[in-house]
């Protein structure tokens, strides 16, 4: 069984660095899924995005997601960083890599690190608008994925209703 | 991380830091208390109404549940939506 | 609609430059998936393969996958280079970049790519051992993947009645 | 490509290029013909008959089916299992 490699960074994220820790003559199939921060979400023009972790957390539950799909998968090599802090229209936020002797799996790890990463790790995202405005991002409010800025108290009491007790 | 007595320090992130104006507060509740009394306290706050009733909170680093107990000492924290990736 | 990029390529696949030609700013989400030769198959140790295709028809199933998959997940940005000739252990031989808005379909349009260029595209390959012998690889065959060469009549004759007519 | 006449040409790869000892054979039949009478000429010449009955066949780069017409002038290619990726 290979640990994974799992990090939060304040720097650039190396994608040819994340493939060569899950390189190896045994693997056959590396997939590496690459998340961006895009020009437009909800409708609205984006400029760029803090992200914020509860840090000691965060690299905790990035360590349980890690280790909970090798439990699953054998042999699955994996390597996982996010990025924290300012990021710019185009940047890589998250990236995951995953290789293993078969295509299958290493694509179904892929895959799973990224929904339960979305899921469980306690980051958050401030997307900054080019009219000036911000906003937290909340991805349990259905309507769109946008959680209006704090001073916003109508829609804050909506999406607190929405939010329910994890376990 | 320890609690006065009569209050346990909470830690805030993201929106809820925004709505308390810090990254960390006082809750007017002594440990040991459930995570469901310590938001009830937490809401009594100014910019506490911002919570909702039912937050994420994560005790000593671990995802909590509203009747899970808290301890002198735990390292408590109150989590907004989450949307890393 | 964005036109995909497909190649077949005679030197090392440059992974960067494939994600490169589908990142874009409003690109939220790129997969990449790139298999590699690796050094065992069905238990025995490889060396190397040998990749031959039948040139341009390869070329036009692979547009053909491409095109097929844009068609369906309209605005996903596709890059695809396949890799012939002979290849050592560690060395990509296919790599399929995709991107998108969203993740679901970036991971979807990388799956669907990789899983239709393998039963459609006209390429072969040709293990050899460490032990000196060889083979052409024949995945139709539910053994184990591989067949033996072509000198042994017995199970090329078992391989080709496993062998059906494509539409 | 064109076909002389009593004969249809036919690209061979991989394996079946082993059989045949070429990657280009004259198929002992001529055009207009089916795929299947193709293949059924094919598998009478020496190394023939290591071809199954029913391999895959590609005419003019599209994939075929075994009762398609071949006719003169058409690329045709029987075609091994494949096995890219």
């Amino acid at each position: 069984m290979t640990t994974p490699y799992v990090a939060l960074v304040h720097s650039p994220i190396d994608v040819a660095r994340l493939q060569q820790r899950v390189s190896n003559d045994d693997v056959g199939a590396i997939t590496l899924f690459i998340g961006t921060v895009r020009n437009l979400n909800d409708g609205r023009a984006v400029t760029g995005i803090d992200y914020e972790a509860y840090d000691a957390m965060a690299l905790r539950e990035l360590e349980a997601v890690a280790s909970e799909i090798v439990a699953k998968m054998p042999d699955v090599r994996l390597a996982i960083e996010h990025r924290l802090g300012t990021l710019v229209v185009g940047e890589i936020s998250v990236a995951i890599a995953a290789g293993h002797a078969r295509r299958a799996i290493a694509l179904d790890a892929s895959c799973e690190a990224i929904e339960a990463i979305k899921r469980r790790a306690p980051i958050w995202k401030r997307e900054h608008y080019a009219d000036g405005d911000w906003c937290w991002v909340d991805p349990t409010k259905s309507s769109g994925n946008v959680q209006p800025k704090i001073t916003e108290e109508l829609a804050i009491v909506t999406a607190a209703l929405a939010a329910t007790m994890s376990t | 991380m320890s609690a006065s007595p009569g209050s346990v320090n909470v830690l805030l992130f993201a929106s809820y830091a925004d709505a308390f104006g810090s990254r960390q507060v006082s809750a007017p509740i002594g440990a040991p208390c459930s995570v469901f009394e310590l938001v009830e306290a937490l809401r009594t706050l100014p910019g506490g109404a911002r919570l909702p009733e039912r937050p994420l909170v994560a005790v000593n680093r671990s995802w909590s549940t509203a009747d899970a107990q808290i301890s002198v000492g735990d390292e408590v924290a109150v989590i907004p939506p989450v949307a890393g990736g």
